[in-house]
């Protein structure tokens, strides 16, 4: 770290960290003010792993998402009022109403999909890697998904495959101590996730997934190994969600103790990363607040603009089931 | 054809009636034990669990990964060296994750190495639409499970027939399937405080009619007896049978009714190419088609995936509106 | 309904159709890649890519690791970004390993996201019994595929079909299945030597006849016309429907042909129950009720999983036998 | 290996791996010779790894099988008559002639099925572990599986469990360098599948799959662990089919070189027991030849009763389908 992210890098993550966690906080607002329906993953407390990785990716990479997936959605370019659109079920979403919270997603810049199938994402990433190489562009796939995740049988599949075929594809795994209620280590023997990169021949990495800038560097590193050909790294970032499983304060399961959730919060990644900013007089104080307060301005637009936006009609139901020639 | 069921004063929630089943299945069965992901710390995310850890302890209610084959997986293994495994699957949507074990390991076992496992496993999983919870977690497989010799299917629709299914269920000696459906888990209803099992593969009729007799498949019992209600004003009268088991299903039964009212419908909330509403609709016209005055109707979901919009997901499931739309259809009245 | 076929002279078998099919297919579009296990060095075990390793290279002919959800996770992931996957997966069985992303991916992810995905993806696979490959290796479960809207699914009994319906699936801009018969490979028949692609959803009447409609499904056709042969011998004419595409099925030519004959049976390999003649005889009563003089007939394997032993085998499959004794119990002679 | 393993061990051992390698050759034959229908993969050349291990189990201990199956069948204790008698299709076959060569199995000595689906043994064996445990007994579950069965999300999935619950398990790798005709390094990007252990918190150990005595050892000592409540263990047996991949001769696919074959046959297993035994004055080259000889007339009479059997009547068909109370 001895030279670090330029300037620009350093605003534009913290822009990009911004904008997850107010979109999150206010849609959380949404549904538990019961204005959007269906099953609300929350993305607040990882913002730092979205944003590291995708500052490194343009339009043409490509991610998959999960259930958890308006950060990465955001963090890859996802516009608020389309996103809060699909949320509230409307013909203006990115997916027409008809995915909502978990398939919220944007195929025009490199999104393919979020997904609610947990570990549904990642068999995806390696056939887009496989079409990067494919095609000889310099496209690289990154998969997020879960520490829970990472017990599916199609993790296994997919890491294997990428490896064998060193596809430029990134495998990012969030690991936030629990996959719903079941903390890590009544979900798997291993304390860290990355160890099972040995078993498929790619390096494993582990960061701090509430620093930005390690998530930044250790991410560009694997994509950079990706874009030269040298195949897929597994990236672990260690994480939290500061939200319950589903919504903001979920459903009053004894899982996790307020002591921790409270530790975890003091290293909350905006909050770290906008000390290291001010001290490093990159963006002062009241310069992060107005940030803020644009990004929340924009997210209160775009929720009017979205509740505002018209239902699909019944009749379209069918128009996207099978593709018909335009 | 069972008779109606048993009266009992006390009301609770099909929720509260799943735990039970549970419960006295674990008292009952001191080789039963609950396996899944979610169900003991958390009690399950639909609820359906709440306090079974507490009471029997985490030998017996069983968190596990992430990693549906594994757990179908652990089921098998574990009934065919002499537990009773009760397997949760969440979302009858992640049926695809763990389809090889259940297809060619739990469901061919017995017969392929010449009768000699026996599986007295239960899997529990909660199926249907209409909580915006989109494509893929919203779906009605029944038909991919029915369609599989060596299992057995139940789609209790009652907070009765949900702890009497599971009860039944743990009871049998062969795999078995319990569909529970999560629009209903708020529902209420009569249910003895003493375990019971209702009869595996018996249809009951939930309402007497003698115009057309609707098999209604899961929730859509409900959605049938509203429509019947209404027609009744009008002078139509539906008899509405509730299948309760879907495999083996209860052709009898059917039968009787379609002789009796000489019309047929059957509805369900699962897409209606390939649902098992085109197998019962055969089975009508194959044993009764001298008495149909009328072709077997079917309705069922359109052709497409589970939608998120509320009002789009709400015009993709049939309704009592639906139902008795297409009951008039059938009766030209 | 499309007319028959083309005349060619040149015949050749099953097996080298499929091959001709992918060969060409991959000349036509340089996007198209071969993946699956044992697809590029053995050319499958069925033989059905012989040569295609030494024609296109490893870069489009593509051995996998055994990991069928990766294998179909792949195709894709690499179809939502340009490329046009010809999949295999070996036996139909294995469906089960890679129904999550068969169902809850490749089916949805177009309706799911909004129409943005395209998705052209073909999966090759083998099905049907009469190999003494027992229960895990003989199945017949296209009405698992049927139920899922999103997919299309075509099932061709000749060589000229599996060769067009190979070229019309890799054509084809939705995911789409082709379901080979594994005991059909060495069947002859005319085959052009130019691609052509056979029509998705347009049934085809292999004989035609007056006094009954047979559905058949898969290789039945060809028990099917040797039924009819053998009926023809007593005056008693059999119509011989091959669907070739089961999803979107050709409702249509059924109808038409029902009109005409006033009797209908179906017969396919899947057990009955739940099979996809349920959905087609519930569609012909529905459609046809008041030109049917008998209840539409089914025929399917009984409920049980697919046995080793030969003459067991061969009693569990339907065949010529069997269809004529049907047809002749449907019409009453 | 100071002391090793005792005599009576060592020609119950040689007697495990002759009866295996008599049964596929007459097996072989008997497809070669349009005897028995169906598939056939033969076990020939992998005869330590079934031995070596099955040495420790007894009639409660519980396998998992595989489509390669005949020689774990007859290791466990599997009788010829059933077994040819299943081959043949007959009634009194082990699977009643409803299985055949993929499924040949017996229950009543803990075989929980042979498996035509690649991958299908490990969480049956992981669930027959658990009610082991459960049941608080001190048996054990082994499963077998290839080098290609270990890229099949199922192993993934079975493998976490069984470390997490600590059961009593033996993952077996019977790694024979091919999944049908696609080489290792061509399904996996590492060597040795044992490095997959690590990724689940369980031992991964590597041994010389030709060398009986190496596997017994590494199993004793894995199975004891097991039994201990130690928790599971990962062991890779580096072995060799000599057959091709279906039958004898197979298919006449092009995949391995006569040389490589060559070489590996010079290690052939019973070989290499038969030359230690002799030289250590515990069989001699003749007492050796009397067991093969016994053994094979063993075959010859099992398979005359075998093609004496009556087939299945086609009325019993669905007699098994469904449990119904004896
Ligand atoms: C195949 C499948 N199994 C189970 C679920 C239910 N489920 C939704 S989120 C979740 C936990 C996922 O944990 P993890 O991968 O760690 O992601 P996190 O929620 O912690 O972000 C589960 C079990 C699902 N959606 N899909
Ligand atoms: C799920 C599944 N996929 C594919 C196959 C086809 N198949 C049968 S054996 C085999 C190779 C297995 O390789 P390995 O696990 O190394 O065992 P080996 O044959 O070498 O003993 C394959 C791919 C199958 N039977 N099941
Ligand atoms: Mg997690
Ligand atoms: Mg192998």
């Amino acid at each position: 770290m001895a030279d670090g992210p330029s300037n620009e890098v350093l605003l534009d993550i913290h822009e990009r960290m911004v904008r997850i966690r107010i979109f999150e906080e206010e849609a959380g607002k949404l549904m538990e003010n019961g204005k959007v329906p269906g099953a609300l993953h929350l993305y607040v407390g990882q913002e730092a792993v979205a944003a590291g990785v995708m500052a490194h990716l343009s339009d043409a990479d490509q991610i998959t998402s999960t259930h958890r997936g308006h950060g990465h959605v955001v963090a890859k370019g996802g516009q608020f009022k389309e996103m809060y659109a699909e949320l509230y079920g409307r013909v203006t979403g990115y997916c027409k109403g008809m995915g909502g919270s978990m398939h919220i997603s944007n195929f025009d810049i490199g999104i393919l999909g979020a997904n609610g199938i947990v570990c549904g994402g990642p068999p995806i990433a390696v056939g887009a890697a496989f079409s990067n190489k494919y095609r000889e562009t310099d496209q690289v796939a990154v998969t997020f998904f879960g520490d829970g995740a990472s017990n599916e049988g199609a993790f296994h599949e997919a890491a294997n495959m990428a490896a064998l075929y060193k596809l430029p594809c990134l495998f990012v795994c969030e690991n936030n101590g629990f996959g719903e209620y079941t903390s890590q280590k009544r979900h798997q023997a291993i304390r860290d996730v990355a160890d099972r990169a040995a078993g498929y021949g790619m390096p494993g990495v582990i960061v701090d997934g509430m620093d930005v800038i390690a998530v930044y560097e250790a991410a560009g590193e694997a994509i950079n190994r990706a874009r030269r050909g040298e195949g897929p790294t597994l990236l672990e970032c260690k994480t939290y969600r500061f939200y319950d499983h589903v919504g903001v304060r979920g459903m009053g399961i004894d899982y996790r103790s307020d002591d921790e959730v409270k530790e975890w919060k003091q290293r909350d990644p905006i909050k770290l990363l906008e000390d290291r900013l001010a001290e490093q007089d990159v963006l002062s104080n009241d310069d992060a607040a107005a940030v803020h307060e644009r990004v929340r301005s924009e997210a209160m637009e775009a929720i009017a603009w979205a509740d505002a936006s018209p239902y699909p009609a019944v009749e379209n139901l069918l128009d996207d089931v099978y593709y018909n020639g335009e | 054809m069972a008779a109606a069921t048993d009266q009992a004063t006390r009301e609770i929630p099909y929720v509260k009636a799943i735990t039970e089943g549970v419960q006295q299945s674990l008292h009952e069965f001191p080789e039963a034990f609950l396996a899944g992901e979610d169900v003991a710390v958390a009690g399950s995310v639909f609820g359906i669990y709440k306090g079974l850890l507490a009471e029997f302890g985490e030998k017996r209610i069983v968190d596990t990964p992430i990693s549906e084959a594994g757990i179908v997986g652990l089921g098998v293994g574990a009934a065919a060296t002499g537990l009773r495994p009760i397997l949760d699957i969440m979302f009858m949507d992640f049926l695809g994750e763990c389809m090889d074990e259940v297809a060619n390991q739990m469901a061919k076992m017995r017969f392929m190495f010449g009768g000699k496992a026996k599986l007295p496993v239960t899997v529990l999983m909660m199926g249907g639409a209409g909580m915006s919870m989109a494509a893929q977690h919203s779906q009605s497989l029944e038909a991919w499970l029915c369609h599989l010799p060596g299992l057995k299917v139940m789609m209790p629709t009652t907070p009765y027939d949900a702890k009497g299914s599971i009860i039944a269920a743990v009871r049998e000696e062969n795999p078995i399937f319990v569909i529970l459906n999560k629009l209903s888990l708020g529902i209420t209803g009569p249910v003895p405080e003493e375990p019971y099992a209702i009869p595996i593969g018996e249809a009951i009729i939930r309402r007497e009619g003698s115009d057309i007799s609707v098999v209604a498949i899961g929730r859509m019992v409900h959605e049938a007896l509203t429509a019947a209600e209404e027609l009744a004003k009008d002078g139509i009268s539906l008899e509405v049978i509730d299948p309760r088991t879907v495999q083996p299903f209860d052709t009898a039964t059917v039968i009787a009714s379609v002789q009796k009212t000489h019309h047929a419908m059957i509805v369900h909330e699962a897409v209606r190419f390939a649902g098992i509403g085109g197998e019962i609709a055969a089975q009508i016209q194959e044993e009764a088609f001298d008495y149909l005055d009328a072709p077997v109707a079917r309705l069922g979901a359109p052709f497409a995936p589970v939608p998120y919009s509320p009002p789009l997901e709400k015009a993709y499931m049939p309704d009592a509106k639906r139902i008795a739309a297409t009951a008039r259809e059938t009766l030209g009245r």
